[in-house]
């Protein structure tokens, strides 16, 4: 023993208590099942009042559901995320595995109570988000025992892309370049100097008077925004 | 002019009052020690404040704070204006009874508590924190108008802590078949993530108490935070109560759900975790006007999730032509660097960018550069190169170039 | 023993409250961002406190306070809780009404302004300050309990400033004739300090406003103070207002009467101002309790006004036997280094030590070496190896050995 | 000019307002005069409350007055310096310039009132002190012209060192090396490993509860210190 006195042996228990986490192949989802209607009723009284009746708004948080169509389903590509002119991304739109949605409504949601929801009511909130999106019919349960076939219809299951340079390990793919390749030209750069975006007038302010969010002294002020710009 | 004349004369023989008017402070008493038994700064110093961008985040529990880059010296982030990020709000835990627990690919699940954790071996270092969404308003436009807003979700910080390899040890982790580790913190949001081995194994990842010498701050996760050099902030799991050994990644919600950059392709980059090379001017930077034309000293920050800056380029043509900075030592790895260069400014409009280049020699790049590969709807990981413009008024705006 | 027996059964099988029953924060929504624009530490940290040492000053504004060393981590000490020492207290003076006059043996006598001064070229440099009075109670006897009082007139910090020398050769300065400045301060005792020309030439003596990245705390001279590396806190003059250039040296007070050392021949040495090599076991040390037998991990501070740390040895034996500690890189020249090394304690007394010798060689004295040489009326600069006893209850107690 | 638009002259009206200092060769020293007499009104209104009638009190502050001898005067060495056991140090005991007493009421006292006295006042005070220790006489009218004599009869003008390794540059003695040496010893070094001091009992506390003075967390705890040490 290295270091000893320090530490001990977690319990059963202890370990049961709070390895709570689920795995997209399903390791750690306790057994257990929820139907569409009995999700309906649980949302509408749990987390309509912060994410819509429909899953749509955005007042506390962006939609969780829309955007993805029975085509997306059947694919597994949301084709609307190839749409430059598409703004909005809703939380189905994204989310490859129905584990991630399972593990955080379980975890974290609904958020002024997190942890409150029992298995089932978990299983029985994810089925009717997922019926939203028909993903999953009217009359589903969805259960431990289905939840990987559910997965399959998961309209963003093949969206997703690990092969990059940004994880900083070989546990996802092995040698990936940085995607960017920038290079130093220190002299006579061919370099766009035209001003193609600054803050409009209206939203001068917006931040608050910038005069009052830098220090009274130093090499410069802050400028006041309360008037408009000197010429 | 005679008049002025006049009063240049009388200001030359008599001078200024702040000099020959004594001040109170050189006539009197001052304040006792132990005014305060923890200080605080001077009044003077109100301006520099964390703040909210206004209409970024719809809760303020789920938002951010930014730390005011633009008054900042050197490199380390006072804790007091360390950036925000919370998910589900941020608590004071009583350290007496927060534990951490080591579950999973292990011989012995184990619980810490504070007293065992901060009893083993530590290290200190300094290592910078940005969240992966800084400078995400500015993928496509610009949004905001300072540097605060554009770069602030960015702090800098010794952390004391124990590498989190000694724990996994002590619990007899199979580091064979263990290729990831998940981190799990107690708040609201149990925040997770799922964090690589081949990170862990390196002694890097810390399970910090310290920050700038003291405990952590509550709103940075007191008493117990991993610390991820490099990665983005979300990684750096708060209020860390668990760690599980596994084989296979986690597909958290805010790795592969939330944190994820979308590309042109329409497919999402899941775990997109390292910052890569960076950097801003913050003096002079956006929103701020300079009193006078004649010396300036252009200074601001760079940093690398992949290791050491190796070097910094500034131009004030607007990427035309560029000097080399001057680099502030101690330059560490996965810290934030300090740079400056003397500028004599002639009253005319000029474009402050800088540029920089880490040790695995990757230059930071141009919002074009950026677009070409990532597009516009990418919203994390902007590190492309920042464009201040100095017009003649003194005032300077953030622009996009094209 | 049977009951003993059952309840570590039970206990297996239940575990610890503090994971079974899932804390509030796990259970519910936490506070908002920018809750504090500028944060505040944990309320489980009211014990970190700077303190007074009740009977050692007759005034509270010519007075000292003590930083907890014993409470803090790595090199950085946070602001808040940075040692104090006031000749005629502290004030919050307005930046904007400050000036900084040169005169003396210089071309041009000139008077600078904050604005004009943060606009210069400056640089950012993690030193040491110390109190040449820090240890001063324990020349003799054990004075002090803990290692705040023995030790904690020392505190560290990153300071940015311009270069002193930067300034004087915009004046004009005489650098052939020129041997000393006068640094003075704008407070009520205008504390003034003779400081050697040599430093201030090899650029290492700085006119600073940045500590730890926002501008100096009003107790340490916000908003402008001299930064003298190595050398005593009392010539780092605080709310600087004036710097004289000269050929002789000033006699001021606090380097003629007050900070002065007594030797056994009854002479005085006058202007001893470099912190001589140091160190101090910080954990475990005086007034605490160890909880347990088993790991620790001895931790300490070590520094020396002549440059960097080179190694730092620790004995657990009362100074029989030595093993050499870890230092924490990056290690600077007049800056504290964190040092540390494993032990395991068996729960027998044991009497625990640090060493340190920095680069030029010199080895940190024991109180006996020190002593035979000076006597034990200097007062200032005891720099000697420090003893903590741990008693089997796990007390440790502040000793002197013979 | 390196750094354009940075700085400016200072005007000599600024300069006369801030260069008070006064050198050990009296560079900066005003014109000026005051008589023990004179010293001793002002002493009495302005000085006594802290520093008692005869410089002896050490109730704001080490006594000022005391512990020289004539026989100091003459010597320039004040002999209870040599007596271990003489614990006091009075500030004329250790002064060696009287510029430095003189520069040091002129920027800093009284105490709570600095830079309120004028030129003539700080002589007659001054006067008044060195008259407390019999530097000058009773009649004494120390001014700018004689102040140069009442340096010579200083009691500790001689009693000072700057040759020492501790000044960090060459300006006072060149190549000192530092007076205290010792060597770094690694196994079975003699050492004394018997306790010579430690705090008394009854100063267990006198720094307050220690237990308040440790994290409520961490590798230990601070003592209690309300209560008796354990065995
Ligand atoms: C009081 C408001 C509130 C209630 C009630 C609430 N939520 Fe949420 N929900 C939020 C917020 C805010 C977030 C974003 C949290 C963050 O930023 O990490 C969120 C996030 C989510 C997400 C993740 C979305 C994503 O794209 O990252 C899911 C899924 C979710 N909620 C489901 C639910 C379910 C199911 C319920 C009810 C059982 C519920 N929520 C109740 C406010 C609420
Ligand atoms: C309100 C209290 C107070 C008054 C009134 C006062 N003093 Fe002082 N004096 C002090 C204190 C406190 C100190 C120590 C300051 C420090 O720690 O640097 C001091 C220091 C001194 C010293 C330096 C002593 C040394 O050894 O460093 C001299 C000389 C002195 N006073 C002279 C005077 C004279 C002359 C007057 C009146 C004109 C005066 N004082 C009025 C409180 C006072
Ligand atoms: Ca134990
Ligand atoms: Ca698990
Ligand atoms: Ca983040
Ligand atoms: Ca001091
Ligand atoms: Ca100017
Ligand atoms: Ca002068
Ligand atoms: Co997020
Ligand atoms: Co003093």
């Amino acid at each position: 023993q290295r270091f000893p006195g320090i530490g001990r042996p977690a319990t059963p228990a202890e370990v049961a208590a709070w390895d709570i986490d689920v795995r997209p192949d399903f390791k750690g989802l306790p057994k257990g099942q929820g139907s569409v209607s009995q999700g309906e009723k649980i949302w509408e009284t749990k987390c309509a009042s912060c994410h819509g009746v429909f899953g749509e708004s955005n007042e506390v948080f962006n939609p969780l559901v829309g955007g993805t169509t029975d085509d997306d389903v059947r694919t597994g590509r949301v084709a609307t995320l190839k749409r430059n002119d598409y703004p909005g991304r809703t939380t189905l739109m994204k989310v490859a595995y129905v584990s991630t949605l399972w593990d955080y409504i379980n975890r974290a949601m609904p958020w002024n109570a997190p942890k409150s929801l029992t298995t089932n009511e978990v299983y029985a909130v994810t089925a009717y988000m997922l019926n939203l999106a028909r993903i999953v019919p009217d009359d589903f349960v969805i259960s431990d025992a289905n939840i990987a076939e559910v997965q399959k219809r998961m309209p963003n299951r093949n969206g997703m892309n690990t092969s990059h340079a940004m994880w900083p390990g070989d546990e996802f793919a092995k040698g990936v370049k940085p995607d960017v390749k920038a290079a130093a030209c220190m002299a006579n750069c061919a370099a766009e100097t035209k001003v193609a975006s600054s803050l409009p007038d209206h939203a001068r302010n917006a931040h608050g008077n910038l005069a009052e969010q830098n220090r009274l002294v130093g090499p410069q002020r802050g400028v006041a925004t309360t008037t408009p710009p000197k010429p | 002019a005679s008049a002025a004349a006049t009063t240049a004369i009388a200001q030359q023989r008599e001078g200024d009052p702040a000099i020959l008017e004594l001040p109170e402070h050189s006539k009197g008493l001052g304040k006792p020690v132990v005014t305060d038994g923890y200080g605080k700064p001077s009044q003077y110093e109100r301006n520099v404040q964390r703040r909210r961008s206004p209409g970024l985040t719809q809760t303020a529990q789920a938002s951010v704070s930014f730390a005011p880059l633009q008054s900042l010296f050197g490199i380390v982030t006072p804790s007091g204006l360390h950036f925000e990020r919370h998910h589900q709000g941020w608590w004071d835990v009583d350290p007496s009874k927060h534990r951490l627990m080591l579950n999973g690919l292990l011989k012995t699940p184990m619980v810490f508590t504070m007293d065992d954790i901060m009893r083993l071996p530590s290290v200190s270092r300094f290592h910078f924190i940005e969240c992966g969404a800084n400078t995400g308003m500015e993928w496509g436009n610009v949004a905001v108008p300072t540097c605060q807003y554009t770069h602030g979700m960015l702090s800098c910080s010794e952390f004391t802590g124990v590498p989190l390899i000694t724990l996994l040890e002590m619990a007899g982790a199979d580091l064979k078949q263990g290729r990831f580790v998940l981190a799990e913190g107690a708040d609201g949001s149990s925040m997770t993530r799922t964090i690589p081995m081949s990170l862990v194994k390196s002694g890097e990842v810390l399970v910090a108490y310290g920050q700038n010498g003291e405990m952590l701050r509550p709103e940075n996760g007191y008493p117990l935070r991993l610390v991820v050099p490099g990665v983005q902030g979300v990684s750096w799991v708060k209020y860390l109560r668990r760690i599980e050994l596994g084989d296979q990644p986690w597909a958290t919600k805010d790795e592969v759900i939330h944190y994820v950059d979308l590309m042109p392709d329409g497919t999402h980059r899941q775990y997109t975790s390292i910052q890569e090379c960076k950097s801003v001017v913050t003096t002079p930077s956006g929103g701020q006007v300079l009193l006078d034309k004649g010396h300036y000293t252009i200074t601001g920050l760079a940093w690398s999730g992949r290791g050491k800056v190796k070097r910094v380029d500034v131009s004030v043509d607007g990427g035309r032509n560029w000097r080399t900075a001057r680099l502030q030592d101690p330059v560490m790895s996965k810290c934030l660097t300090r740079f400056s260069l003397d500028w004599a400014w002639d009253g005319k409009p000029a474009i402050i960018q800088s540029r920089a280049i880490d040790e695995t020699g990757y230059v930071q790049p141009l919002k074009r550069q950026l677009r070409e590969v990532r597009g516009t709807r990418s919203i994390y990981h902007n590190n492309a190169i920042q464009s201040w413009l100095v017009q003649e008024s003194g005032e300077v705006g953030n622009v996009h170039l094209a």
